[in-house]
């Protein structure tokens, strides 16, 4: 065998605690090796240049590179060998510098260790086996989940580069929190009004399945084959006879539901469309708050209905649905205010949420537009915003910035003073965060043109003197501590995950962070990618973002859907289990723990029972082989004495 | 000097030690319930009772040896260039092997003209085999499953001994069969047994006649034609679990694997003791197996005992008649009544177990 | 009830200018089946004073009551002094959680503390170890005029890591055990504002300030009573109310009453087992207004049936109105 | 060469590619400084961790050996980790009875993001690992 | 539970299949031997005594026939562990259950008699044997001479079985003395197992009989502790291998060793190999309530998981 | 407020032994001002508590020991408890106390007084004996009336006891404050 070794400095990332050209000394001296060399950038196009010149003028039939970790570039130096004409799983990486050079204070002590990865990546190396991979037939459709506007625009690109697309969308109507929204900022253009033109071209894109009010059941299969279940939640409403005339929500008697589109400004109908421009326009019925279903009597809906399309009896409904991509776009949700018992957490009617107050703003939201608070229902003269309440905070576990929250309050406050002229806004910041395209400008006009008065500091306390709300907090720049009488104090809330957004990543077998968001495959290489292939993200369900930003990711991950099925076969990974049909003794064991249903069981024509792989749906994790106890179905590229030469490697020698 | 010694029973952990002082005494311990052979030391308990589990073969020709290692250097000049270096260390002290029984020491004449009697000699065994003095202690009555005397051996048998002690009342006499063995006489609690050796001689022929033999003509006499009928292979073996007590306890099954273990460019070449039970057994790289199934590998056992061997060696039988593989045998698997039955000859009558008066 | 059993560590100053708070809670404890066990001779917990000096040091005046309580046959100690809890819960959280400080505070000891005491306010033990069902069921007399804010002062839920109690921000403990008497608890936001007791001797005239706060939200909320479960709060709040009232202008006259006493007084035990006299805002009114409980819920029946008529004919109003529409 | 006598330990570490190499990874790119005893071998998941491997190891010469994966519910291949936490524990709890401290085996589970926790666990197994001692007797031609 | 019902019971069932496995007398009189009876004439040699210790069981996976099988209690926890794992075809088993009072191990007679040859041995019906040697006769209580595995016995009558030979007998062992002798191994120190463990292994010769015996080793010819791919371990004889082979068997029967005892039986240098997986079970039946061979329903715990392991908590450091 | 020059006036070691002492991260501290909002006495504070964070930051050691604010604070808890950086602010104000009591810089003489005459009355009786902790205080304070107006309320009430109830241990309780004072001269 002959292993070649490219050990790199990464510029300083490495040779700054590695003595790099020691490991290439040492590297010499192992059995097997017969050519090592150090590097400044390897993964560079010199650097894989010498890779493949020293391939062909040393011969090597094996190639590791010591450097970054495998996660990055492992798929780079693949591509380099196989350019060379190595088999590209020939090729073993080190990783030295996230787990070495970047972790470990001691030179010597970090050299003797990548003497030692590099060791064992010899090792390992030189017990690889060449593997070739298969194609199989990709499926072209593709499933958006969530119809905000990240997922929109997802679906809206695909089917207009012709792709059949199934979005599915849990509330009854598209549109996300944009539709909520009352203008945007920096423009204060109507959100709705540029929004939903949009929504209607999902609604009539004869490429766009839309599944509103339903939820994701399961996700099994692999890329370019998913087999997706999706449950349509009963909406006691035949949506194919519902018109969406209304007259259902006029008549109900019910008129204290909880209304989710509003965020319980103010109480709506048991049966209900969420808002006038609502895609799919139809009614749904609200079985919590609902007289037929609370009391049993009731019906007043259904009498009036002129389709008769109120069904009491409706149930969920499971669809399957075969397609080969997904886009995820399930958004983000809001910290409740419960987590803010020093604010009064909703204790206090006049302390409200941002997003409420947007519907407040909202010329079809509950007030039509009119400034009023909830207590009294009159206008407030002095309101008072509350930024990162519950962002940044390591004690209520946001620890990060919520991103759009500084611009929205801007925009708010600037709102509130077209609305309430004679009105006065202040706002509690710590920083002002608005790095966007004209953002700051727009910061500055608030407090330059609409007079908002800007305080460095947090609130500490806010509680009710007569009909004010005393808000008490800090101004850092003055030193001391300043109390405002308010009318109505607005919470600019955390932006946290979706709920349930843990529960849709253990579906999607993809990752997500402490925090709920998803983790793409790189945070800046492959940002709308994940670590499961065929699987895309777009929108705040990867961390909080504003609209532009979603949009953008929204057609980001449609140009991967794209760009992945323009061919028509995929490759499969090679690295999966192979059955060794002479040992295996058919205790099909590795049938019960395959999480896959990947391995079945086959009699060959000797009569012998033995278990085999299902190359397709095989993905590669291993645990058959470590169920086999005869060894006789090995993970490939995995494989027990591959394992084994790295442990030997590390302990005995 | 006498030719015959007596060695008071009290004395016996003395003459051990004396033995000691100038080699590796390996002597018949109790583990648990267990007698196995290890190197005497004072913390030891003897046990001169029954015979070992396990032979002394292991002393001479042991489970796993090393014939030598290597390592792979690399020339500093040029670390293309590659060399392999290896070390031949034949570990073979002076040994003594104490209270073997006379059936193991008979196996060591079956090993001799496999590894030393031969144009190319083994090394390994050759050595130690030279270094080693072995004592035996000739059995004053049969143990389970023994039919030394049905293979031509004895309870006194002394092929392959040097010098042989049996008991009489208060110790042992010694009597000496080698050159090597006579030197043991030397030793000072050694004391003159000349007139008690007709004792000895005594208890040596009541024990050979205790001894039942289970071949009906004497000496196993094996059929050609029921030899290769696999129906009788077949019966007689399904109820074998193919695993290798019976090689592995046998004092004269000695096939071997040779495999190099290797980690990082250094490691051993080995040679281990092989047993035909197992499947791996001659299973070829190709995986084909000549003998797949158990019956076949177990006819290769019978077979190279009392057909192969005796062939070769001048009808020399390979077996001892010990009957450890009959009384360790996890499924009691008697291989003398598969002789016998080979024989054609009548069947061999039923033990009265079956006979246990239960109800 | 044997496993109400608790090691009573009253402190100081219920031995002094909190007498009443000792009286009341031995009474209602033992009305609720609570054993209290003293700890011999234990000695002041060093309070916020030792604090001041060094953080071993003030362990160790802790601790040593902690040692003596580990030596009980009891594993819970009570509190009914905000105070020394912290200061207990301080002591034994420090010295479980570092090996190292234990060996220094028990250094300074001659019997070493090994950690092994629960400490819990006397407000946690009635309101989590005996329950609101229990403190409901031995109710015997109604307060129909009493509106009570409870005022939980600084320390008593706060930093929640070492209360391990209630909602720092927003505790409603006391709220739901003075509920349970049958009481009306107005919702009060100024329960964990902090009086300044701490300051009442050197730094007077800030403590005024705070003081006036605390007592001005309490009759925005429609008090008449303010309940409170640690002694320096009461007696800053009573005590000096007068010296509020003259250096602020104001003219607070609103009773400062230890829940305890509260309980004691719906259990129906006279003003003066609880030690109400010794209150320097007078409570006596409230007293007189106390009334048996079968008396009140017989008023309360005659007023719901007088009551009835009313809510139907609403009703039989909205039901035709949805009919029209 | 092997580990630096003295300085170091033996510390196999087995660690599935999705979520603790990827935490390790993170904990590399945020800086977090760790003890240098630990050789990382990847494995696709922590259910093809078979307990033997952490035997071999622990025989052979390690003097430590941890294994960290997705946390439970998380794992790429929804159900690898659930098998490994069964093997894992049951292992955990049969070294001891084969006399081996069963404070050298640890598990856990540490997601791509947690770098810092990934920082804790190596710092916390090795300085375990330094107050138990060498689990081998130092072999002759070390050192 | 006369030899006479065991006969009557194989001469019903014989005609259905291809064989009946059971036991005969062995080579002496203090041993039993497996036979496979599979005609009328051969049922008269046919025992059934405290001498047939071996579970019968771990043939049926090699049978490919349907075939009748003798058995008592424990050794039915290995078809009902065979069911579990669907290592056996349970409609091509026909059951003969015996309910049995304790069977003697071989190794404690020998230890009682010296080691010497038995001449003769006879039961008396009242649980205890006599047996004959030159030196003369002992007798002996069965319930001195029994394996371990008897005196906690559980299962007197088999879990699962198609005729019973005798009446259903109940245990009279308390359940928790069942792991008694783990719970007291477990109390000594770790440097008091270490060199238990290292002086027991030492004997072994790696003759695999405890492998080879085992009902539930399903690898047999492919066991990877003779194999080079994958090569986990050497076939040096040294104690590090030998422990690496003891563990391989320990982990590969976690959670499926039905206790039937036969490793402990019939290693020939008395090495107690059951004690790591009884071990293993024991911290099974703690973890996962699961006992092995008691259910035909259940899961072996180590094929299958709960989402939320009540009992596993996390390790912290 | 002069110009503080950093380069010079960064006092590494005091910003170290805080964060020993308390075992709190300094820098954790972004300030964001909600200790000082929530500080019930700000008002008194020549410096407000988020600035005591920053003048630790910038390792000011004698603007922050010889401030009133440290000794104003009454451990109320309120800025622990809403610290959104998890620091226990209120624990860091006892250590600076502690130090400055150990360097004997004192700006607010009359609380440590009082926080002296408490603890004499604890190392003499083993518990406190508040009217002897109060007269003590009046008359090192040179406050000699302070309260005086109170006295006839506590006394008719029976709250105050004349003389002192000395606890049997209170020899122990005074060899904690004895053996403290050997461990302090130790550690200089």
């Amino acid at each position: 065998m002959r292993v070649g070794v490219f050990i790199c400095h990464c510029g300083n990332n490495i040779a700054g605690t590695v003595d790099v050209a020691k490991v290439a000394a040492e590297t010499r001296k192992l059995p097997g090796v017969v050519y090592a060399t150090n590097y400044m950038y390897t993964c560079s196009e010199p650097g894989q240049e010498e890779i493949k010149q020293a391939i062909q003028k040393e011969n090597l039939d094996r190639v590791v590179v010591a450097a970054c970790s495998p996660r990055m570039h492992e798929n780079t130096f693949r591509k380099t060998v196989e350019k060379a004409g190595l088999n590209r799983y020939f090729f073993e990486m080190a990783n030295i510098r996230e787990h070495i050079s970047w972790i470990g204070e001691d030179k010597e002590l970090n050299t003797n260790k990548a003497i030692e990865a590099v060791k064992m990546a010899v090792a390992k190396v030189m017990n690889d086996k060449p593997l070739y991979s298969s194609s199989f037939k990709v499926n072209k459709r593709v499933m958006v989940i969530g119809g905000g506007v990240a997922g929109m625009q997802a679906a809206l690109d695909c089917a207009d580069g012709g792709l059949d697309v199934v979005l599915v969308e849990k509330s009854p109507s598209i549109g996300g929190m944009m539709a909520r929204l009352d203008k945007t900022f920096p423009t204060i253009d109507c959100s709705i009004c540029i929004l939903g033109p949009k929504m209607v071209d999902v609604a009539q894109h004869e490429k766009i399945k839309l599944y509103a009010y339903s939820e994701i059941e399961e996700i099994k299969g692999y890329v370019g084959n998913y087999q997706v279940k999706i449950r349509k939640k009963a909406t006691y409403v035949d949506w194919t006879k519902c018109t969406g005339c209304g007259a259902c929500m006029e008549k109900c008697p019910t008129r204290n539901a909880y209304d989710h589109f509003n965020f319980g400004v103010a109480p709506t109908r048991a049966i209900n469309i969420p808002f006038p421009q609502a895609i799919p326009k139809k009614a749904k019925i609200d079985p919590t708050f609902c007289r037929q279903f609370t009391k049993g009597k009731c019906g007043v809906c259904a009498k009036i209905c002129p389709t008769g399309a109120i069904n009491y009896e409706m149930e969920d409904e499971i669809v399957t649905e075969d397609i080969g991509a997904i886009v995820v776009a399930t958004g983000y949700g809001l910290f409740d205010l419960d987590k803010f018992p020093e604010y009064g957490a909703g204790r206090y009617p006049d302390v409200i949420t941002g997003i409420q107050y947007e519907r407040i703003l909202n010329a079809s939201g509950p007030t039509s537009g009119h400034i009023l608070r909830p207590s009294d229902q009159t206008e407030p003269k002095t309101v008072v915003f509350v930024s990162c309440a519950g962002s940044r905070d390591k004690s209520l576990g946001v620890p990060y910035c919520s991103n759009f929250c500084c611009m929205y309050i801007a925009k708010q406050a600037i709102l509130t003073k077209d609305h309430v002229p004679d009105s006065q806004s202040y706002v509690f910041y710590m920083d002002i965060r608005s790095p966007g395209k004209g953002y700051d400008e727009f910061t500055r006009r608030a407090q330059e043109d609409y007079g908002v008065k800007y305080i460095r500091g947090r609130v500490s306390r806010i509680y009710p003197k007569g009909k004010k709300m005393v808000v008490r907090g800090a101004d850092t720049l003055l030193g001391t501590q300043v109390e405002i009488e308010a009318d109505l104090v607005v919470l600019a809330t955390a932006v946290i995950s979706a709920p349930g957004a843990a529960n849709m990543a253990e579906k999607l077998h993809i990752s997500y962070d402490t925090f709920g968001f998803y983790v793409e495959s790189h945070p800046k290489l492959r940002p709308v990618e994940t670590n499961t292939s065929g699987v895309f993200l777009a929108g705040a369900c990867q961390g909080p973002k504003d609209i532009p930003a979603s949009v953008g990711q929204g057609s980001a991950a449609a140009s991967k859907v794209l760009s992945l099925f323009s061919k028509d076969m995929l490759e499969s990974d090679p690295a999966i289990a192979q059955v060794n049909i002479n040992a295996c003794v058919g205790c099909l064991k590795c049938v019960k723990t395959c999480p896959f249903q990947a391995i079945k069981e086959e009699v060959l024509r000797s009569g012998k029972k033995v278990a085999k792989v299902i190359e397709t749906v095989c993905a590669g994790c291993g645990v058959c082989t470590s169920t086999c106890p005869c060894g006789a179905i090995q993970l490939q590229h995995f494989t027990d004495n591959q394992l084994l030469a790295e442990v030997n490697a590390i302990c005995q020698s | 000097m006498p030719d015959t010694g007596y060695l008071p029973k009290e004395k016996v952990k003395d003459f051990i030690r004396e033995l000691a002082k100038d080699a590796i005494v390996h002597v018949p311990c109790l583990e648990g319930e267990t007698v196995v052979f290890r190197p005497f030391s004072e913390d030891r308990e003897l046990c001169l009772e029954r015979p070992a589990n396990t032979p002394p073969k292991s002393i001479i020709y042991p489970q796993s040896e090393t014939l030598f290692s290597f390592e792979h250097k690399k020339d500093p000049e040029d670390h293309q260039k590659m060399s392999v270096e290896l070390k031949v260390d034949i570990d073979a002290p002076g040994t003594v092997i104490f209270g073997a029984r006379p059936c193991d020491a008979r196996g060591f004449v079956i090993y001799d003209r496999v590894f030393i009697d031969t144009d190319t000699p083994d090394p390994y065994y050759k050595k130690r085999r030279e270094n080693t003095l072995v004592v035996t202690l000739s059995c004053a009555a049969p143990f389970p499953g023994c039919f030394c005397v049905g293979v031509g051996g004895s309870p006194a048998g002394k092929e392959g001994t040097d010098a042989m002690l049996t008991e009489i009342a208060g110790g042992y006499i010694v009597e000496p069969v080698t050159e090597k063995g006579k030197a043991i006489l030397n030793k000072p609690m050694v004391e003159d047994g000349s007139t008690r050796l007709k004792d000895a001689q005594q208890a040596q022929q009541k024990a050979h006649e205790a001894v039942k033999n289970p071949f009906a003509g004497g000496m196993p006499n094996i059929s050609p034609e029921l030899f290769d009928a696999d129906p009788f292979w077949e019966q007689a073996l399904s109820k074998c679990v193919s695993c290798g007590a019976c090689t592995y306890l046998c004092p004269t099954c000695y096939c071997f694997n040779i495999t190099d273990e290797q980690v990082y460019g250094k490691g051993e070449r080995i040679r281990s003791w092989d047993a035909c039970m197992f499947f791996h057994f001659t299973l070829e790289a190709s995986t084909h197996n000549p003998r797949p199934t158990k019956f076949q590998r177990f006819k290769n056992r019978v077979g190279h005992k009392f057909v192969y061997y005796p062939e070769k060696y001048e009808g020399a039988i390979a077996c001892c008649g010990c009957g450890r593989c009959i009384r360790y045998c996890p499924v009691s698997v008697d291989i003398s009544e598969i002789v016998n039955d080979l024989g054609g000859g009548g069947k061999k009558e039923q033990q009265p177990a079956g006979s246990a008066k239960n109800d | 009830m044997a496993d109400k059993e608790y090691a009573y560590y009253s402190g100081c100053s219920l031995e002094g200018t909190a007498k009443e708070y000792d009286m009341s809670l031995r009474l209602v404890m033992k009305a609720l089946g609570a054993t209290l066990t003293e700890p011999h001779d234990w000695s002041c917990c060093g309070s916020t004073p030792a604090h001041t000096v060094d953080h071993v040091f003030a362990a160790a005046l802790a601790a040593r009551n902690l040692a003596i309580v580990e030596k009980m046959n009891v594993h819970t100690l009570t509190t009914p002094c905000p105070s020394c809890l912290m200061v207990l819960k301080k002591a034994h959280l420090g010295m479980t959680g570092d090996e190292s400080f234990k060996n220094e505070v028990n250094a300074l000891l001659d019997e070493p503390y090994e950690g092994n005491v629960i400490s819990k306010s006397s407000l946690q033990v009635i309101y989590e170890d005996i329950g609101l069902d229990a403190i409901a069921d031995r109710v015997t007399y109604a307060f129909p005029d009493l509106k009570v804010v409870p005022y939980y002062g600084c320390i008593l839920n706060r930093p929640p890591d070492i209360a391990q109690f209630d909602d720092p921000e927003n505790p409603i403990a006391m709220d739901r055990v003075i509920s349970a008497l049958g009481v009306e608890v107005r919702d009060y936001a100024f329960k964990t504002e902090c009086c300044g007791a701490a300051f009442g001797v050197p730094k007077r005239a800030m403590v005024n300030e705070l003081t006036h706060k605390v007592l001005s939200m309490a009759i925005d909320a429609g008090a008449n009573c303010i309940a409170v479960a640690c002694p320096l709060c009461q007696q800053n709040l009573d005590l000096r109310q007068e010296q509020v009232n003259r250096a602020m202008g104001a003219s607070f006259n609103i009773p400062i009453l230890y829940f305890t006493q509260i309980m004691g007084l719906a259990y129906g035990f006279s003003p003066e087992e609880l030690g109400m006299d010794m209150l320097v805002v007078s409570a006596d009114h409230l007293i007189r207004s106390r009334m048996p409980i079968e008396e009140y819920r017989k008023m309360k029946e005659a007023e719901a049936a007088q009551a009835k008529k009313a809510p139907k004919a609403k009703e039989a109003k909205e039901a035709a109105k949805t009919e029209e529409s | 060469m092997s580990v630096v006598a003295e300085k170091e330990l033996r510390v196999v570490g087995f660690l599935c590619n999705w979520c603790s190499y990827g935490g390790a990874d993170t904990a590399g790119v945020a800086r977090f400084k760790q003890p240098t005893d630990l050789r990382i071998i990847r494995v696709p998941c922590s259910g093809r961790v078979d307990p033997l491997f952490v035997v071999k190891a622990l025989l052979t010469g390690a003097d430590g050996v941890l294994v960290s994966g997705c946390h439970p519910r998380d794992c790429h291949y929804t159900d690898g980790n659930f098998y490994a936490r069964r093997r894992l524990e049951m292992l955990k709890r049969l070294l001891p009875f084969i006399g081996i401290d069963e404070r050298r085996f640890h598990y856990t589970w540490v997601s791509a993001s947690e770098g810092q926790k990934w920082q804790q666990v190596v710092a916390g197994f090795t300085n375990r690992l330094h107050q138990l001692g060498p689990l081998h007797a130092k072999k002759e031609n070390e050192g | 539970m006369s030899t006479e019902k065991v006969k009557e019971a194989i001469a019903k069932v014989l005609p259905d299949v291809e064989t009946v496995i059971c036991w005969q007398g062995g080579f002496d009189a203090i041993h039993a031997t497996p036979c496979f009876v599979s005609s009328p004439e051969q049922i008269d040699k046919v025992i059934w005594s405290p001498l047939c210790a071996q579970n019968l069981a771990s043939y049926l996976p090699s049978m490919k026939k349907k075939v009748g099988i003798v058995v008592k209690g424990c050794d039915s926890r290995t078809i009902v562990q065979y069911m579990q794992e669907g290592l056996i075809d349970r409609e091509k088993v026909v059951i003969i259950g015996i309910p049995c009072t304790g069977v003697v191990s071989v190794k404690k007679i020998l230890k009682e008699i010296g080691h010497e040859a038995v001449l003769d041995a006879s039961f008396d019906g009242s649980g205890s044997i006599t047996v004959r040697t030159p030196k003369g006769e002992k007798t002996l209580a069965i319930a001195d001479v029994c394996p371990d595995k008897c005196r906690t016995c559980q299962y007197p009558t088999p879990l699962v079985y198609d005729h019973l030979a005798g009446d259903p007998i109940t245990s009279d062992k308390p359940k928790e003395s069942v792991y008694q002798d783990i719970r007291e191994f477990d109390a000594k120190t770790l440097e008091e197992r270490k060199a238990y463990w290292e002086k027991e292994l030492d004997r072994c010769i790696r003759c695999y009989a405890c492998r080879n015996a085992c009902p539930m080793c399903v690898c047999q010819d492919s066991c990877i502790a003779e194999t080079r791919e994958p090569h986990w371990i050497s076939q040096k004889l040294s104690l590090q291998e030998k422990f690496m082979f003891h563990m391989i068997h320990a982990l590969h029967l976690a959670g499926r060793c039905v206790e039937c005892g036969e490793c402990d039986r019939v290693c020939p240098m008395d090495i107690p190999v059951s004690k790591m997986k009884k071990k293993i079970n024991a911290e099974m039946k703690e973890l996962f309530n699961y006992e092995t061979g008691v259910n035909p329903d259940d899961k072996p715990p180590m094929f299958t998981f709960n989402v939320d392991e009540v009992k596993i908590k996390e390790h912290k450091l | 407020m002069d110009t503080i020059n950093l380069s010079e006036k960064t006092d590494w070691e005091f910003i170290e032994q805080v964060q020993k002492e308390s075992g709190q991260n300094i820098s954790l501290c972004y300030q964001c001002g909600n200790c000082t909002a929530g500080c019930p006495y700000t008002n008194y504070f020549d410096y407000p508590v988020s600035m005591v964070m920053r003048l630790l930051q910038a390792g000011q050691k004698d603007i922050v020991l010889n401030s009133k604010a440290i000794w104003l604070c009454a451990t109320c808890e309120t800025c622990t408890t809403r610290c959104p950086c998890e620091i226990d602010v209120a624990h860091i104000m006892d250590t600076l106390r502690i130090i400055a009591r150990r360097e004997n810089r004192v700006s607010e003489k009359d609380i440590k007084l009082f926080y002296d005459s408490f603890l004499d009355s604890v190392k003499q009786f083993g518990r406190i004996y508040e009217m002897g902790t109060l007269l003590m205080y009046n008359l090192r304070s040179g406050h000699l009336f302070a309260d005086a107006d109170l006295g006839p309320k506590v006394l008719t009430k029976g709250k105050i006891h004349f003389f002192p109830k000395k606890i049997k241990g209170a020899d122990k309780v005074a060899q904690i404050f004895e053996r403290f004072q050997k461990r302090a001269k130790r550690h200089g």
